[in-house]
């Protein structure tokens, strides 16, 4: 029987490198792959492509998640939906020390799946005619523009699961799945850390989310901040 | 300065345009307040972007779970009947026209329906899941004041702040009133107690057309 | 609470009216609606354009499923994958009594998700360059060919699901999911039968497939055949 | 008229090429003959377009389920660790590009490694998913008689029947022999057992590539 188990974050991304373009699951802070973030954190690893939909989350005085690397200026290009979800973004972006790349949540999602799905593009209604639009081919479907948007991919998907198997099949709760599953699919490589890390078997084949092959790589992560009261 | 309703009352009056039984989409602030004055008795699905049909209300305290949250990150319930997703179905039920109303914030609306409320000059830029909103959802209520703080009209001619979506505004609740964006312009529908069409008139930034009711 | 119950599968279908497009879930056999196809032979109705991957199924000499309405001259269009599962189609193919629109099967189930989701249309490199890319633009993405897909839409979805709620929230099982997620987001009225029908509340809000928004109207279906032995 | 290879050791020569661990799609027909042949201690994902990664074989008589079957539409079982989807995830799969491996049969196969199979002149077409794996699939295995039954060779040079895709084979397995598509065409890979390199040139209708040690 295979496995695609690691035995830790660490080890797991031992082979992102400087430069790499990276995917990260979550929707403010729910389904974030929090033990990924922290062990990229601490490999040191720099002038990364952050792609999710938030730059990490604020709660009160304290930001959480992504925001580590932003922070620590690891990242140099960010492509998503929601940068004022933290100050630290707000503040390394009008120093000029990140760039942007600013996309309708909905529109992150699709093209997302697109990459995943072997999609060359596709056309969408979202943006049409707005500022987002501004470099993007337009065509008049049944008398309304609409706009082409782009696969996008990466080198490699962090994204956290509640439970899954060692052959990479993974099981969401609640908001948690989000941009999970999109992710998954859409890069070269996509390392998943789980709640529960399970034999084949155990998971119900009807109740999975995301099937094995979208994941090269799974552990059970070291600990769950739960960040609420 | 007219105050005409607080917040709570545009809340309630938003709250009785929802039908029995509809998907509905509430916006990050203010809207969510609407949640607080639905009718007994009505079955709603408020869908929130992140992945859920069938938001209960905010969690309380102690039940919090960091993996069930709302569009602005606040720890949520669900209702029995509710239902989980990825963010590609969530926003392929507002692109594809299936959310049966959105009520949501503004920073601006045109006297066409045209809305903007992503983004301001000088401000970092955030879109969230707004242009997918107003490209899709079948009808868009607005709850803002009616001008903004230092008293300039937010109901205009034409946009000056950037674009979220074009005529896709069908109505709009402010402190002062009530109004329907019709083919002519923007119809006073409803006043706030102690708001004279007047009032209305000098913080609009856009023809109104007023019925001979008032 | 509101409820989309329908107590049986004709009233479920009542205002299906002759010439409807109608996209009906299922492949081979699995996960077909079977009882709203006897419904809809009963009721009588004609000049049907039939979205299907397979227009019915053979198991030895006898064709089961959407063969009924074929043979008894219902339909005056096939949309769909894979014609050649009945023989019943390919007579009156030949004899001209019934259109075909060919269309690959992975190309099929992202037509119909594109309606669903909101897309105006999508490029594939499925079919660039063969006979069924015949009609459709092209274009080079990476130095390779992809054609333009457009999005396709039904009056009504005929789905089939193992388990829903009075809500429309379904569950399937096995590889009965196939078209019928895709079908009920595609369709103007989504009509759903399924093997057991509860109450909101009781199926897990994780494990539901399709969620009760794009599901108009629900039925517990009156008898379900095994066929296999 | 050389035999060659059964259906069974083509079927065995095809699962060699079978790596552990990986997801593979089997066509209908002869090459479902594949399943029997994985060798022990290998894990192979099975993919069938309907809407199952990790098919096991086929049911056995009393426990076939009707909504569980293969693409061919026989009941079939699933392995530890199967998972069920819809179709476009199904072809997700295939399109994207993350299916290792598909086997499946042919009408002609041209020296390009273009890919016929799914329609002939009088042919009622059907297309099923042939067009997706073609399009998606990194290394697709072709299994099939080396001629037609009535000897016209089914390598050619340049298809003469409805296209599936374009330069999309890689291997080539027939009763006679083993080949690669490369660059430079055609290349004799391997022979079956009583079977002449003559014999293979004599029945294929395209140029060939007979490295030396044959």
């Amino acid at each position: 029987m295979i496995t695609k188990a690691f035995g830790d974050s660490l080890g797991a991304i031992h082979d992102v490198g400087d430069g790499a373009i990276i995917m990260f699951g979550g929707f403010g802070l729910a389904g974030i792959p929090q033990n990924l973030i922290r062990a990229l954190y601490e490999k040191g690893t720099k002038d990364l492509t952050v792609i999710s939909n938030n730059p990490g989350s604020r709660l009160g005085d304290h930001e959480y998640g992504l925001a580590i690397l932003f922070k620590a200026g690891r990242v140099k290009k960010y492509i998503g939906s929601y940068p004022t979800a933290t100050r630290s973004f707000k503040e390394l972006y009008d120093a000029g020390k990140v760039g942007l790349d600013l996309v309708p949540q909905g529109t992150l999602a699709e093209r997302i799946r697109a990459k995943g799905a072997g999609i060359g593009g596709f056309y969408v209604k979202t943006g049409a005619g707005t500022l987002l639009a501004r470099d993007k081919e337009t065509r008049l479907i049944n008398g309304e523009e609409y706009i082409l948007e782009q696969p996008l991919g990466a080198d490699f998907a962090f994204v956290k699961a509640y439970k899954g198997d060692l052959y990479g099949n993974l099981v969401y709760q609640y908001t948690g799945a989000n941009f999970n599953p999109l992710m998954a699919m859409a890069a070269d490589i996509t390392i998943a850390e789980v709640e529960e890390l399970v034999e084949p078997g155990i998971l119900d084949p009807n109740t999975i989310h995301t099937p094995g092959i979208f994941v090269q790589r799974i552990l059970k992560g070291e600990r769950y901040d739960r960040w609420y009261e | 300065m007219i105050a005409g309703m607080n917040e709570q009352e545009m809340a309630q009056r938003a709250a009785a345009e929802i039908r029995d039984g509809s998907y509905v989409n509430l916006g990050i602030g203010m809207p969510t307040l609407v949640l607080d004055f639905v009718p007994a008795g009505k079955t709603v699905f408020f869908h929130t972007e992140n992945g859920l049909l069938g938001m209960g209300g905010f969690a309380p305290k102690g039940a919090a779970h960091p993996d069930l949250v709302d569009a602005g990150k606040q720890p949520v319930t669900c209702i029995k009947g509710a239902s989980f997703f990825p963010s590609d179905i969530s926003f392929a039920m507002m692109r594809g026209g299936h959310i049966d109303l959105a009520i949501m914030g503004a920073y601006q609306v045109s006297a066409k329906g045209d809305l903007a409320n992503w983004t301001a000059p000088g401000m970092l830029p955030s879109i969230g899941g707004a242009m997918d909103i107003a490209a899709g959802t079948k009808k868009i209520i607005i709850m803002m004041s009616h001008t903004t703080k230092d008293g300039k009209p937010k109901l205009v001619r034409e946009l000056t702040y950037p674009v979220t979506g074009y005529r896709c505004v069908s109505m709009i609740i402010t402190n002062l009133c009530v109004l329907d964006v019709s083919e002519k312009g923007l119809v006073l529908k409803e006043l706030a107690a102690g708001v004279s069409v007047q009032d209305v008139i000098d913080n609009t930034g856009a023809l109104l057309v007023i019925p001979e009711k008032f």
